[in-house]
């Protein structure tokens, strides 16, 4: 049976439905107001899911996507836009959507990391934050087109980041971790006593505009007043969809076997002639630079950089996130960044109690589901491929 | 292909439709406007005297029979943190359905989310926050301010420390702008009346520790430590002073008048001397009415240093939409006008940078764990001296 | 003659164990040598010093006529040694198809741009090295050819075994070195892998071994001659039969006196 | 310099190190026995803090009003009620993890981390504030020259070492010693040897968040301040110190207690740059020393079984 199912293809319409059917629950749940709607919204997701793994539809939708994930890839962003597009005016729906995005790009830099090669990297949010002072800095005193600001914002991460190549090379496990956490509030500590960078107080990040198309100001297209976060909205799902078809076709390759390898077992790795130290790096570098690049943005759409965002805390955050979506599995990350971002948006009255739930949420995933919501399947190099 | 067609207009046909089923269930019977302030943290009694004050204008807006509109406050917490306050502002901003709003305590919060006021065109009055440039730095219509900047008082401060008769005094500055701009005009204050500043140290935040520092002080021995922050440094600063016996006068800012300060401190506050703009409450002009309702809602933190100007930034705003509606660019309009407009602060008269010109100083010393103003204070007659007074 | 594989004086203590004790070992082109010796007498520790695993304390080791001494273990996989691990070592939650791929990482493009970019190109090298996995599999078991894309983690002890020793052979090795392949298996799934080992070997003859083992059948079958070692040294040295009643190698083994 | 100033450094530098040794002692107690980091630890010390301010509180309104006696209860209460939340911890979220990976621990106790601190902050009353502690120590002083020693500073330093010391004697000179440190050495064996080593893991889980509750009151008595996010700043520096120190020895923690103390005042006196800056350059010594040491200046033997 199960050799059958291998052999033929799976169908395309599961994995339509899920897309359209989540695309116009996300609609609901964003347009709700009302807390009890809202919470309604929410146990109704719960149980649907619960209820589509028991009766199996789950699996026919993780088929389909297994099979056709270029075609689903493709829907997937039509939907988005056309989240964005009911929600055009409403500024706050929309900085939330892309908090989501921006978010997704760097928790997936950081998957490289701590998915796939295995390094430990607890000052994502750190990285984030170089990349969100690069575009403060840049935007403030230079004319560097802002599009090459975001590239570079990615480029300094990395670079930071190698400063403590010799350390995360030369440590294993706890002392690994230390590096890093060190590095956190070294970063935080800096940026906060450090006058030039603005200390405590951070700075101004000026908006994006590219070729004279100033992203700060509202539009209109046919009459109808565009918020200006559509934008900004536009731009990171461009950079989302790059970075998702990045991170796919490096971990669906020789590349991404290589870092796997390592990961599990550096020692028999090495017998069969990985250079560990390179693909180390390799994998720390690109990871730091994704999430700069993602952080360059952000602070553009923020508008404003400080050193208590890019704390230990949120580092962690990140962290989690991966976890709760399943470590290693890029769909994994979209849905767990839209939980943990959205949902305590959304719920004010758990707002006060977001940090402490999201905490208890993750304890039980820790030890009731390690493997996230979304476990990672086995690598298959090309979607629907058949010997 | 007509397939993936059909599947494309079946995902807007649903979206679409559940999106406009949810959407219809909105009503828009009544007329929000914000309060910003730190709820939680160190100076979280400012802000909940602050956010109370506001809460009594609107109640008692909603209790006149004569009013337009019925109001609902909406009040988000900004923890006194830049990060924090950009976010809720533009929580705040983005929200449509909210007209204006009194924000902030803290400068370094109100100087980080002018700039997300000004971008969403949304009015705002700053309540509390002292530091020039909120309204200097930048020429924005959104923005104003009821009280006024730090200044004067460090004018003032300076002028009476020389007057005592001190000549030597050790900064400590905590850096967000707030700190740093403390440090700069009393120094420039001081500086003009000759006293020497022997030395400089800027502290973060959330630093715990400050022997390090007051050690050095301590070397330079100084006969007043000037102190450009908040209470709860100011309360470890004061403290871990009297660890390393360190006798000099403890000079703070309207940042450390609040009964925090004192309860942190018990009987070490003694003697500690701060300033702030304004008259005192009772002494205002609506002070005793805005005192009466005050204490007849029964709010269980008191009105705090600047919880009569919140309640005037908060009346102001309720003013003007029962004028002009429930319009953000009407009520900025209306805003600018606002001159010799009667207040519970006395006339208010917003420049042209929307900054309104309070001349008033009140000089404060701590005495038997009360803020005494200077005047009255047995310090003043002589009857008790401060370390180091001739 | 030349040999294939050769150590001199070879040496390697830790703290104060000497676990290779001035050893000489030389093993000729397309023989299959059997490492034997009390448990701790240093025959995997000879393997982990000749994969580059542990450095030597003295000695050296010379393969195909360069100095592998010093080498780091993927500068002695390059050169063509292989090695499968007394305890199993795959990656358990990858594919069959993945952990055979990871022995293949010589014959791999590893560049970043034709991993990432010509995804064109890189289609067709999966897919000729998927044929090649897939008949060496067909070799050890043809069922699990069929089930290349499951992850090892859920297959029976023997056939990690198998999927070990494919890892191993994949490359096309010039010298395979065997840890133990019958532990944690029964007798029968021992004689079945040895048979496989025997056939893979007549398909690419110019295969050399060196298997360490405990199971004195599969020495007594499959290898040409035997080593004997002891306390990191060698005592003994012939065909099977006639190490087998050397005095010493029984001491040795019962702890005579 | 002058000779009291440097004395008062000093003095200062001992406090600091007292109180980030007596957390690195916890982290490596407990890695020592369980090969994994509880980074929850530092919200312990918060925790216990509370607990004794709250005991505090609750004496002085039911009229007790005694310095030493107050000062007993809070401690009688705050310890062994951290010591029982240690072995709960122990018990229902690390022991269940140990066949995962150690990102999971390290993972899950950050998070119960957060979870402890996020209580403190709602569920205390007015959480969120900083709480004044109370001074109840003498604190009669004697003033030489710029050196300024209290009598409370001493007796907290006193108490530090007497609390080292006894673990010492602990794990040295009893029977428990030797089955944590036989438990440390190899589980295994230590099983063998007869050794039940879930109750070895809870009672050494018990042991280091005492020590957490002890620091914290120490704390608080100190800075006659609380605050809810004390512990994570202190647990990071703890751990830190343990790590350079070499993790799973007692010396190695005093050492990076001590030492990371020594940098953070070192940082402040006798460097160029701004005093602020002092974290930053404790923080860069730390990495560097990682790399230099990847196991710590007390070495840990690792050998990795091929």
């Amino acid at each position: 049976m199960w050799e059958v199912m291998q052999k033929l293809r799976a169908p395309l319409l599961p994995g339509v439905v899920a897309l359209a059917l989540s695309t116009a629950y996300l609609i609901a749940l964003l347009a709700a107001e009302k807390q009890p709607l809202i919470i309604g919204l929410l146990a109704f997701a719960v149980v649907a899911v619960l209820a589509a793994h028991y009766l199996g539809w789950l699996d026919l939708v993780s088929r389909s996507f297994a099979d056709r994930e270029d075609v689903l890839g493709v829907y997937a962003i039509l939907a988005a836009c056309v989240v964005a597009a009911f929600f055009h005016d409403n500024h706050f729906v929309l900085l939330l959507f892309v908090t989501v995005l921006l978010y997704t790009v760097a928790t997936l830099g950081l998957n490289i990391q701590f998915g796939y090669a295995g390094v430990l990297n607890f000052a994502g949010a750190s990285f984030f934050g170089i990349g969100a002072y690069a575009s403060a800095v840049l935007s403030t005193y230079t004319a560097v087109p802002h599009l090459l600001v975001l590239l570079i914002g990615g480029m300094l991460a990395a670079l930071i980041g190698s400063l403590l190549l010799l350390p995360v090379l030369r440590t294993r496990g706890h002392y690994a971790a230390l590096v890093t956490i060190a590095f956190a509030l070294l970063l935080k500590t800096f940026l906060e006593v450090n006058d030039v960078l603005g200390g405590p107080q951070g700075m101004q990040v000026k908006g994006m505009s590219i070729l004279g198309w100033s992203f700060n100001d509202n539009f209109e297209i046919g009459k109808i007043e565009m918020s200006f976060y559509l934008n900004y909205f536009a731009v990171s799902m461009l950079l989302l969809t790059g970075t998702f078809v990045l991170v796919r076709r490096l971990e669906r390759s020789w590349i991404g076997l290589n870092l796997d390898a390592l990961r599990l077992d550096e020692i028999a790795a090495s017998c069969f002639g990985l250079d560990i130290a390179r693909w180390k790096i390799t994998a720390f570098l690109l990871g730091n630079f994704l999430i700069g690049i993602a952080g360059a943005l952000f602070g553009m759409v923020g508008g404003f950089v400080a050193p208590n965002n890019y704390t230990f805390a949120d580092s962690l955050i990140m962290v989690s996130i991966l976890l709760l979506g399943g470590i290693g599995n890029p769909w994994g990350l979209v849905v767990a960044t839209f939980i943990v971002v959205v949902v305590p948006e959304k719920l004010q009255t758990i707002q006060e109690y977001r940090i402490l739930l999201f905490a208890l949420i993750v304890i039980m995933m820790l030890l009731f589901r390690p493997e996230g919501l979304l476990p990672r399947p086995v690598r298959r190099y090309f979607p629907g491929w058949r010997a | 292909m007509s397939r993936i067609a059909r599947q494309l207009s079946f995902i807007f046909a649903s979206a679409l439709f559940v999106g406009a089923l949810v959407a219809t269930a909105q009503a828009k019977d009544k007329i929000k406007v914000g309060f910003i302030g730190p709820l939680t943290g160190g100076v979280s009694a400012n802000g909940l005297g602050g956010r109370n004050s506001a809460d009594l204008a609107v109640k008692l807006r909603n209790a006149d029979a004569k009013a337009k509109y019925e109001y609902e406050l909406v009040v988000l917490d900004d923890e006194c943190k830049p990060n924090v306050a950009v976010q809720v502002a533009t929580k705040m901003a983005a929200d449509k359905e909210i007209v204006a709003a009194a924000t902030h305590y803290c400068s370094a919060t109100a100087i980080a989310t002018v700039d997300v006021y000004h971008k969403f065109g949304f009015p705002i009055i700053v309540w509390g926050a002292v530091l020039p440039d909120i309204t200097y730095r930048a020429k924005y219509a959104e923005v104003h301010r009821v009280n006024g900047t730090m200044i004067n008082q460090n004018d003032a401060n300076a002028e009476l420390i020389s007057k005592i008769g001190f000549k030597n005094v050790a900064v400590i500055h905590d850096t967000t702008d707030y700190g740093k701009g403390h440090n700069e005009y009393f120094s420039k204050a001081f500086a003009k009346l000759d006293g020497k500043i022997v030395g400089t140290f800027g502290v973060t935040a959330d630093q715990q520790d400050f022997t390090a520092e007051l050690t050095q002080i301590k070397a330079l021995n100084p006969e007043v430590i000037y102190f450009g922050g908040l209470t709860p440094i100011g309360v470890r600063i004061r403290s871990q002073m009297d660890k390393l016996g360190i006798k000099a006068v403890f000079d703070g800012t309207s940042g450390i008048v609040s009964d925090a300060f004192i309860q942190g401190l018990g009987p070490l506050a003694e003697g500690s001397l701060a300033f702030r703009e304004g008259a005192p409450t009772e002494k205002l002009p609506g002070g005793k009415f805005f005192m009466e309702n005050y204490a007849a809602q029964k709010y269980d933190n008191p009105p705090e240093a600047y919880g009569a100007f919140s309640f005037a930034a908060m009346d102001l705003i309720l003013d003007s939409i029962e004028k002009v509606g429930p319009d953000r660019k009407k009520v900025i309009e209306e805003l600018a006008n606002v001159k010799e407009r009667d207040s519970i602060v006395g006339k208010v008269t917003f420049d042209d940078h929307g900054q309104n010109t309070v001349a008033v100083i009140t000089k404060y010393v701590v005495q038997d764990g009360k803020f005494v103003e200077w005047d009255n204070s047995e310090y003043a007659t002589g009857k008790r001296k401060l370390p180091g007074q001739q | 003659m030349t040999y294939l594989l050769e150590a001199r004086g070879l040496t390697r203590k830790f703290g104060g164990v000497v676990a290779l004790d001035n050893l000489d070992l030389a093993v000729v082109p397309n023989e299959i040598i059997g490492l034997i010796g009390p448990n701790g007498s240093g025959k995997t520790t000879f393997f982990n010093v000749v994969t580059g695993l542990y450095g030597a304390h003295g000695g050296s080791v010379t393969f195909d006529g360069a100095d592998i001494t010093r080498a780091s273990s993927p500068a002695v996989y390059h050169a063509g040694i292989s090695r499968t691990f007394q305890r199993s070592r795959l990656s358990l939650p990858l594919s069959i198809f993945d952990n055979i791929m990871i022995g293949n990482h010589k014959r791999l493009n590893q560049g970043l741009w034709f991993n990432l970019i010509r995804r064109g190109e890189f289609k067709r090298e999966f897919e000729a090295n998927y044929g090649a996995a897939r008949t060496l599999v067909e070799v050890f078991e043809p069922q699990l050819a069929e089930r290349m894309f499951e992850p090892v983690g859920g297959l029976p002890m023997i056939d990690r075994r198998r999927i070990e020793i494919c890892r191993a052979l994949i490359n096309q090795p010039k010298l395979l070195l065997l840890d133990e392949p019958s532990a944690g298996m029964t007798h029968d799934e021992t004689k079945e892998l040895m048979d496989d080992i025997l056939q893979v070997r007549d398909l690419n003859r110019n295969l050399t071994i060196i298997i360490v083992e405990h199971e004195m059948g599969v020495i007594e079958r499959i290898t040409e001659r035997c080593v004997v070692l002891n306390f990191g040294r060698k005592i003994a040295e012939g065909p099977y039969r006639q190490v087998a009643v050397d005095r010493q190698v029984q001491e040795a083994y019962l702890g005579v006196e | 310099m002058d000779v009291g100033l440097l004395a008062q450094y000093v003095m200062n530098g001992l406090m600091l190190g007292m109180m980030y040794t007596l957390v690195a002692v916890g982290f490596t107690l407990f890695f020592g026995v369980l090969d994994i980091i509880k980074f929850s630890h530092g919200d312990v010390l918060t925790v216990g803090a509370f607990t004794a301010l709250a005991t505090y509180i609750g004496l002085r309104s039911a009229g007790v009003g005694s310095t030493p006696l107050l000062l007993l209860a809070m401690l009688v209460v705050a310890i062994p009620a951290m010591a029982a939340l240690g072995m709960l911890i122990a018990r229902y979220l690390v022991m269940p993890l140990r066949s995962a990976p150690a990102l999971n621990t390290l993972l899950i106790t950050l998070m119960l981390g957060t979870v402890l601190r996020e209580s403190v902050r709602l569920f205390y009353p007015q959480g969120a504030n900083p709480k004044a502690f109370p001074a109840l120590l003498p604190t009669a002083s004697i003033n030489l020259g710029q050196f300024n020693l209290r009598l409370d500073n001493a007796l907290m330093l006193a108490a530090g070492v007497l609390a080292i010391v006894g673990l010492q004697l602990l794990l040295n000179r009893t029977k428990l010693g030797l089955a944590i440190r036989a438990v440390a050495q190899d589980e295994e064996t230590a099983r063998t040897m007869g050794v039940n080593f879930t109750a070895v893991v809870l009672i050494t889980f018990a042991i280091g968040s005492a020590l957490a509750a002890y620091a914290g009151i120490m704390n608080g008595l100190y800075y006659n301040e609380i605050n809810f996010g004390m512990g994570l700043y202190l647990g990071v520096i703890g751990f830190a110190a343990a790590i350079i120190g070499g993790l799973g020895s007692i010396y190695g923690a005093i050492l990076g207690g001590f030492l990371f103390a020594a940098l953070q005042t070192i940082g402040t006196v006798a460097l160029p740059f701004a005093s602020a800056y002092k974290d930053v350059f404790a923080f860069t010594v730390v990495i560097a020393l990682i790399a230099w040491r990847p196991t710590g200046l007390i070495q840990e033997k690792i050998s990795e079984r091929v």
